[in-house]
C-alpha cells in the first residue's frame, strides 16, 4: 500500500544543510556586526566612519556577502515555516515564486547601499 | 456482509502470522484479529525461544527433546515433540533470515541463554551423571516475543496479507463435518459479517484471563477455545494451566524467567534461597510447575515476605551492566509498578496464571480432532496457544511456546496450502449468522442493567484464583462448579448499558464473559475427574503422579447433559516416564 | 485519596462535538489510570470507550492525552500525575472514533510508505552474522510498540498532516541501519520528500511522548545525515 | 462517518509545552521576526544611497533618531531576537550534527542561561553609552 500523500521526490538535503551553514556563517558575521555597531557606538552610527570603513574592499565583499547569506537563510527559513502547512500545489509554489522575486529584489537593494561607495 | 477467502486465519500472534506469511501469495489469506496484529499477546513475551543451535555451548536436539518430554511430565505426546523440536533450528534461522533482530554472541551469532528445564548431561566428580542448565533460549534482550511478532507482521506486510483488523470472531460455520467460515463483528461499526472460505485457520492464543493474578492480556479470554468448543469440538487437557513462578506482586505481570537464567535468586522472608529444598541441583531453574509450587509452599508456610502472600527476586548480585543489556524492560516494569530498582533491591514477586496447556486438540499438521479417535474436522486448523497437539504436557517448558507457535503455524500454513490444491468452497449454510445476530439484538434490546458483568468476572477470577490455582482439591473444585453455575445462570440477566454499534468493548467485554464461563467450566471438571499429581494440576489430595490410570489426554466434549469427559492414551515413542528431579 | 478525572466523550457516529465528563473516584496511589478507566467503565458508565490488552506497556493499545501530555494509561500510577485533576482526552492529532479510541488508519499508512520490512535476498544456510556493535546500532529503534503516542504529539504533524511522523522515521531508521539490510536505499527513498524527514524541526516532543524512552530525534538526526551524504 | 477532528491551534494551545516546544516556538519567532527585520534593515539602510547628493546627512538624521532611548530600547529587544535564534541555532547544529539529541534539555538550559547573560551584559553595553553621554552632560 502506498500513501497518498506522498510529497515530491527531490531531496530535501541541500536546503537542509545549506540552512545549517550559512547559519554558521551568519554567527561569524553577527558577532564582528554587534562588535562594532555597538562596542564603540560611533563606528556603525556615523556616516563619517562608515564612509571610512567602506573604503575598504574587504568590508564591502563582508556586507554584500551578508546580505546574500543573511536573505537566502531567511527566506530558505520561510520557505520551511510555509511547507509545514498542508496547502495546494499552486499556492505553494506561487508563495515559493513571491519569495524568490522578493529576496532577489531586496539583495539587489541591499547591493546597491554598499555599492554606493 | 459477506466476505469470501480461500483461507481465512483467526489471531494475529505468532502463530496466526506465522502461517499466514507462509500461505501469503499461494492463496488468497486474510487474517482477522480483534486487536490490531502487533497489539497481539505474544508480543509480551520475553525470555526466549529455545532450539538446539549450539551457538553458546554443545546442543543437540535429542537433548531438547528429552527435557521438553520430561518437562512435560510425560503428559506430552512423544512424536509431536520429536517434530516441533527437531524443526526448531531451522524455524530459527527462517525467523533470522526475515529479519527477527536477535542478540548476538560475539562472533556475531543468535544469542543463547539458559532457562528453566533446558538442560545437558555432565558427568559429575563421582562418575555420576546429573543434568544441568544450557543456553539454548535464543533471545532479542527480554523482548523477544515483541521482535518476532513486529519481524512476522513486517513479512505480512510485505507480502499484502489482507487483515480485517479489530474484528471480532463470534462463531464458526460448520455443517456436515465440513467448516464453512465463520462470523465476526466489526468492532469499529457494530456490524456483522459473514465469512465464507475453504479453510478456518485459529490462533487465537491463551486464556490466562480466568485467573485473578496472570500475566495474560485483557484480549486472552480463551475466545477461540470456547467458540471450538460451541462449535461441537472438544477440548484437550484444559484442567493444564501454567503458573508462572515470577509475576509482580498484586499485578501479575511477567518477570522473566530469563531473570533467572542471567543468575536471580529466589529468596524467602528469611532470606534464604529455599529452592535449594525443592530442585538441589538446578536450583532457580527448575521446571516453572515446581518453582511456583515451592513458592507457594513458602507463602502458605508463612515465609513469604512480612509474612505477606510475596518472595523475592533478587538480581542484585548480577551486575548493573548486565541487567541493563539484557534485562531492560524487566528493570522498566519493576521501577514503574513496584517502585523496585533491580539493581538495588530484590523485586516482590508472586506466581501468576501464564500459559494454557491445553486446548483445540490438533494433528501434527494442526488438524482438528472431533473426537478421541482421531476423525478430522475438515476445514479447520487450529495452531499456537489454543491448540493442544500436545508437545507441552501438563507442563510447559520456557521458551517453548514461541516455538510451538512458529513452527505450528508454520506447519499448520503448509498443510492448508496442500489442502487448498483440492479443495473447494463448500456451500454456507443459509442465515448463518441468524444465532449471532439475535444474540446481539437481545443484549442492545436490553433495557436494564440487570446484573453487572463485571461483578461476575471478578467473582470468577478470585474464586479460580482460590480453588482452581496452584493447588487443587476435590472439594475446592466441586464449590468452584457450584459457583460457576451459579455465575452462569447470572449471566443470562446481563445486559448492555451502551447502546452504540460504534466501537462498542462494553458488548465486547460481555461475550467474552461468556467464553471465560463456558471453558472455565471444562477447566475445572477435567481438574476434578484427573485424580493425581502432574505437571500443572497438583491435587493436595493425592500424593504423586499416577503413571498406570493417568497417562492420558482429558476430551472434554458440550452435551446437551453438560460435560462429557473422555480419554486418548499419552503417544511415548523413546522416553519412559521416570521420576522428575531436578 | 479522591481524584477527579475529567474525561472528553465522543461518539462519532452520534455526536456534534465532544463534550466533557467529570468522575470522582477514590484511588490508591499506587494505580494505574487505565485501572482506574476500567472502573469507571465498570462501576459508572458503561459506554466509555478505550482500547487495551496487555496492561503493561507493550501493546501500545492505550496511548492517550493525560494532562496534556501522551502517554500510555497502563504505564503511568496516580503517584506519577502528583494532580488531583486528571484530564484525559484521546492522541491529538488523529480522527476520533469514540471517546478515546482514535482512528490509527493514517497512523499505519505511513508505517507501511518506509517499507517497513527487511531487504535481502539470498540467505546464507545459517544465520547472517552481526556484530554486536553493528545489533547495538538497532537496539533502541527495534523497541517501538506501535503506540503513536510520538507521532500525534509532533507539532510539525498537527501543522501538516502529511508529514510521515516520528514513528514511521524510527521504522526506516530500524531498516536503513540494520547491517543485514541489502537496500538502505528503499527506506530511505520514502522519507527524502517533502512531507518526509525535513518535516522535523527537533521540537523533541515525540521523545518525551515515547513510553518506550526511545529517542526518535536522535534517530532522525542520523537518518538527515545519511540524506546529506547521499546527495553530495 | 463522522469523525471529529481537534484543529491543529486548538492541540498548539493545549498539547504540554516541554522545554523543546518552547525552544522551537522562540527560534520559530525570532527567526521571522529577524527575516523581516532583515528587509526593514535593508530599506533603512537605503539612506546611504544618497551620500553623493547629501553627504550622509539623512543618514546621520536617521542614526541620530535611532540613538535615541526608545530606539534604544528597541535594539535591545532585537538583540535578544538575534542572541536566541543564534543560541539555539547552535544548540539546532549540535542536535544534528553532534550527539546533541542526547542531551537536547541541558543544551536548552545552557542557550537560557547564556542568553540572559549576554543579554544583561550587552543592556550594559548598549545603556552605558547612553548614561555615560548623559552624565557628561549633566557636569
Ligand atoms: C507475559 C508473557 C511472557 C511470555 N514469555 C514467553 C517466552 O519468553 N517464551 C515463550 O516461548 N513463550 C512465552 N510466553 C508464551 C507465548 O507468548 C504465547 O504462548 C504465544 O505467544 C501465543 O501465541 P499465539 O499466536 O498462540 O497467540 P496470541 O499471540 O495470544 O494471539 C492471539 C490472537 O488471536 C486474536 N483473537 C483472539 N480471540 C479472537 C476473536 N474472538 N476474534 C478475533 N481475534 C481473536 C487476538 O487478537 C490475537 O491476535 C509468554 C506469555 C506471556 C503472557
Ligand atoms: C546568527 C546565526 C544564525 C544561526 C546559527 C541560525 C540557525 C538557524 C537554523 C539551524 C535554522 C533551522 C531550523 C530548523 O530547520 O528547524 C534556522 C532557521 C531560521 N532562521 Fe536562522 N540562524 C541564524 C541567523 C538568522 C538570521 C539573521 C535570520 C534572519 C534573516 C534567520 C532566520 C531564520 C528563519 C526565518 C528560520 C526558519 C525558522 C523555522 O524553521 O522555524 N536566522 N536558523
Ligand atoms: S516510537 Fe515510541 S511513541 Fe512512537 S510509536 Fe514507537 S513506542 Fe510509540
Ligand atoms: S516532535 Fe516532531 S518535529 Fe521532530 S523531533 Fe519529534 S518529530
Ligand atoms: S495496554 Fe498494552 S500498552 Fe497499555
Amino acid at each position: 500500500m502506498s500513501y497518498k500523500h506522498l510529497g515530491s521526490r527531490n531531496s530535501g538535503a541541500p536546503g537542509w544543510l545549506f540552512q545549517r551553514i550559512t547559519g554558521i556563517v551568519l554567527i561569524v558575521a553577527m558577532v564582528g556586526h554587534y562588535i562594532l555597531m555597538h562596542y564603540t557606538p560611533t563606528s556603525g552610527h556615523s556616516f563619517a566612519s562608515t564612509f571610512e570603513r567602506m573604503q575598504n574592499p574587504l568590508w564591502k565583499v563582508f556586507y554584500l556577502s551578508f546580505v546574500v547569506v543573511g536573505i537566502y537563510h531567511g527566506l530558505n527559513g520561510v520557505w520551511g515555516v510555509v511547507r509545514d502547512f498542508k496547502m495546494k500545489r499552486w499556492l505553494s509554489m506561487t508563495i515559493l515564486g513571491a519569495m524568490i522575486i522578493l529576496g532577489i529584489a531586496f539583495a539587489v537593494f541591499g547591493f546597491m547601499n554598499v555599492l554606493v561607495f | 456482509m459477506i466476505h469470501k477467502h480461500d483461507v481465512l486465519i483467526v489471531g494475529a500472534g505468532l502463530a496466526g502470522l506465522r502461517a499466514a506469511v507462509e500461505l501469503a501469495g499461494k492463496a488468497d489469506v486474510a487474517v482477522l484479529s480483534k486487536v490490531f496484529p502487533t497489539r497481539s499477546h505474544s508480543g509480551a513475551a520475553q525470555g526466549g525461544i529455545a532450539a538446539a543451535l549450539g551457538n553458546e555451548e554443545e546442543d543437540h536436539v535429542e537433548w531438547h527433546i528429552f527435557d521438553t518430554v520430561k518437562g512435560s511430565d510425560y503428559l506430552g505426546d512423544q512424536d509431536a515433540i520429536e517434530m516441533m523440536v527437531s524443526e526448531a533450528p531451522e524455524v530459527i534461522i527462517e525467523l533470522e533470515h526475515m529479519g527477527v533482530p536477535f542478540s548476538r554472541t560475539k562472533e556475531g551469532k543468535i544469542a543463547q541463554r539458559q532457562f528453566g528445564g533446558h538442560t545437558r548431561p555432565k558427568v559429575g566428580a563421582d562418575g555420576k551423571e546429573t543434568r544441568v542448565a544450557i543456553q539454548r533460549a535464543c533471545y532479542a534482550a527480554d523482548r523477544t516475543g515483541h521482535v518476532i511478532l513486529h519481524t512476522l507482521y513486517e513479512q505480512c506486510v510485505k507480502h499484502n496479507v489482507h487483515f480485517y483488523s479489530e474484528y471480532y470472531v463470534v462463531s464458526l460455520i460448520v455443517k456436515d463435518g465440513v467448516c464453512r467460515g465463520l462470523v465476526a463483528f466489526d468492532i469499529q461499526t457494530g456490524e456483522l459479517h459473514t465469512f465464507h472460505a475453504k479453510a478456518v485457520m485459529f490462533g487465537t492464543g491463551g486464556y490466562g484471563r480466568a485467573w485473578k493474578i496472570t500475566s495474560n492480556a485483557y484480549a486472552n479470554t480463551g475466545d477461540g477455545v470456547a467458540i471450538a468448543y460451541r462449535a461441537g469440538i472438544p477440548l484437550e487437557d484444559m484442567e493444564f494451566v501454567q503458573f508462572h513462578p515470577t509475576g509482580l506482586w498484586k499485578l501479575g505481570i511477567l518477570v522473566t524467567e530469563g531473570a533467572r537464567g542471567e543468575g536471580g535468586y529466589l529468596k524467602n522472608k528469611n532470606g534464604e534461597r529455599f529452592m535449594k529444598n525443592y530442585a538441589p541441583t538446578v536450583m532457580e531453574l527448575a521446571p516453572r510447575d515446581m518453582v511456583t509450587r515451592s513458592i507457594t509452599t513458602e507463602i502458605l508456610e508463612g515465609r513469604g515476605i512480612d509474612g505477606k502472600d510475596y518472595v523475592h527476586l533478587d538480581l542484585t548480585h548480577v551486575g548493573e551492566a548486565t541487567l541493563k543489556e539484557r534485562l531492560p524492560e524487566i528493570i522498566g516494569f519493576a521501577k514503574t509498578y513496584v517502585g523496585v530498582d533491580p539493581v538495588k533491591a530484590p523485586i516482590p514477586i508472586q506466581p501468576t496464571a501464564h500459559y494454557s496447556m491445553g486446548g483445540i486438540p490438533t494433528s501434527l499438521f494442526g488438524e482438528v480432532y472431533l473426537d478421541e479417535k482421531g476423525t478430522i474436522l475438515t476445514g479447520f486448523y487450529a495452531a499456537g496457544e489454543c491448540a493442544c497437539i500436545s508437545v507441552h504436557g501438563a507442563n510447559r517448558l520456557g521458551t517453548n511456546s514461541l516455538l510451538d507457535g512458529v513452527v505450528h503455524g508454520r506447519r499448520t500454513g503448509k498443510q492448508i496450502a496442500k489442502f487448498l490444491q483440492t479443495a473447494e468452497f463448500s456451500e454456507l449454510p443459509e442465515n448463518a449468522d441468524t444465532a449471532d445476530r439475535a444474540r446481539i439484538d437481545e443484549l442492545f434490546a436490553s433495557t436494564n442493567f440487570k446484573e453487572s458483568y463485571h461483578h461476575i468476572k471478578d467473582t470468577l477470577r478470585d474464586n479460580m484464583m482460590a480453588k482452581a490455582g496452584v493447588y487443587r482439591n476435590e472439594k475446592d473444585l466441586k464449590e468452584m462448579k457450584q459457583i460457576i453455575h451459579e455465575l452462569r445462570e447470572k449471566y443470562k440477566n446481563v445486559g448492555l448499558r451502551d447502546k452504540s454499534k460504534n466501537f462498542n468493548t462494553e458488548l465486547m467485554e460481555v461475550l467474552e464473559l461468556g467464553h471465560l464461563l463456558e471453558f472455565s467450566e471444562v477447566v475445572v471438571e477435567g481438574a476434578i475427574a484427573r485424580q493425581e499429581c502432574r505437571g500443572a494440576h497438583w491435587r493436595t489430595d493425592f500424593e504423586k503422579r499416577d503413571d498406570t490410570n493417568w497417562m492420558k489426554h482429558t476430551f472434554a466434549f458440550r452435551t446437551e447433559k453438560g460435560i462429557e469427559l473422555k480419554y486418548k492414551p499419552v503417544t511415548v515413542t523413546k522416553y519412559q516416564p521416570m521420576e522428575r528431579k531436578y | 485519596m479522591q481524584v477527579t478525572f475529567s474525561i472528553q466523550r465522543y461518539d462519532s457516529s452520534k455526536d456534534k462535538k465532544p463534550y466533557r465528563q467529570e468522575f470522582k473516584l477514590d484511588v490508591e496511589p499506587t494505580d494505574r489510570i487505565l485501572d482506574c478507566l476500567d472502573r469507571i467503565k465498570w462501576d459508572f458508565e458503561g459506554s466509555l470507550t478505550y482500547r487495551r490488552s496487555c496492561s503493561h506497556g507493550i501493546c501500545g493499545s492505550d496511548a492517550i492525552n493525560i494532562n496534556g501530555k501522551n502517554m500510555l494509561a497502563c504505564q503511568v500510577l496516580i503517584q506519577d500525575i502528583k494532580k488531583k485533576r486528571i484530564k484525559i482526552d484521546p492522541i491529538p492529532g488523529m480522527p476520533i472514533i469514540k471517546d478515546l479510541v482514535v482512528d490509527t488508519t493514517d497512523f499505519f499508512a505511513k508505517y507501511e510508505v518506509v517499507k517497513p520490512y527487511l531487504i535481502a535476498k539470498n540467505p546464507p544456510p545459517k544465520e547472517r552474522f552481526q556484530s554486536v556493535a553493528d545489533r547495538a546500532l538497532i537496539d533502541e529503534a527495534v523497541n517501538c510498540i506501535l503506540c503513536g503516542a510520538c507521532t500525534s504529539s509532533c507539532p510539525s504533524m498537527w501543522g501538516n498532516p502529511n508529514y510521515l511522523g516520528p514513528a514511521a522515521m524510527l521504522k526506516a531508521y530500524r531498516f536503513a541501519f540494520d547491517s543485514r539490510d541489502e537496500a538502505p536505499a528503499e527506506h530511505l527513498e520514502a522519507i527524502d520528500t517533502s512531507d518526509g524527514v525535513w518535516r522535523c524541526h527537533t521540537i523533541f516532543n515525540c521523545v518525551e511522548a515515547c513510553p518506550k524512552e526511545i529517542n526518535l530525534t536522535w534517530h532522525i538526526s542520523q537518518l538527515k545525515k545519511k540524506m546529506v551524504e547521499r546527495e553530495l | 462517518m463522522n469523525f471529529y477532528q481537534s484543529g491543529w491551534t486548538k492541540v498548539l494551545t493545549t498539547y504540554h509545552r516541554f522545554a523543546g516546544s518552547w525552544a522551537w516556538i522562540f527560534h520559530r519567532i525570532s527567526g521571522l521576526a529577524l527575516t523581516a527585520y532583515i528587509f526593514m534593515h535593508i530599506i533603512a539602510l537605503s539612506n546611504l544611497q544618497k551620500h553623493k547628493i547629501d553627504g550622509g546627512k539623512a543618514f546621520n538624521e536617521e542614526m541620530a533618531l535611532f540613538s535615541s532611548p526608545f530606539f534604544l530600547v528597541i535594539e535591545w529587544l532585537l538583540f535578544a531576537f538575534v542572541l536566541y535564534h543564534t543560541l539555539n541555532g547552535i544548540r539546532i547544529v549540535l542536535v544534528d550534527f553532534a550527539n546533541g539529541a542526547r542531551y537536547h534539555k541541558q543544551l536548552h538550559y545552557a542557550v537560557v542561561t547564556i542568553g540572559v547573560i549576554a543579554f544583561i551584559a550587552m543592556g550594559y553595553v548598549i545603556f552605558s553609552h547612553q548614561v555615560n553621554k548623559t552624565v557628561a552632560m549633566l557636569f
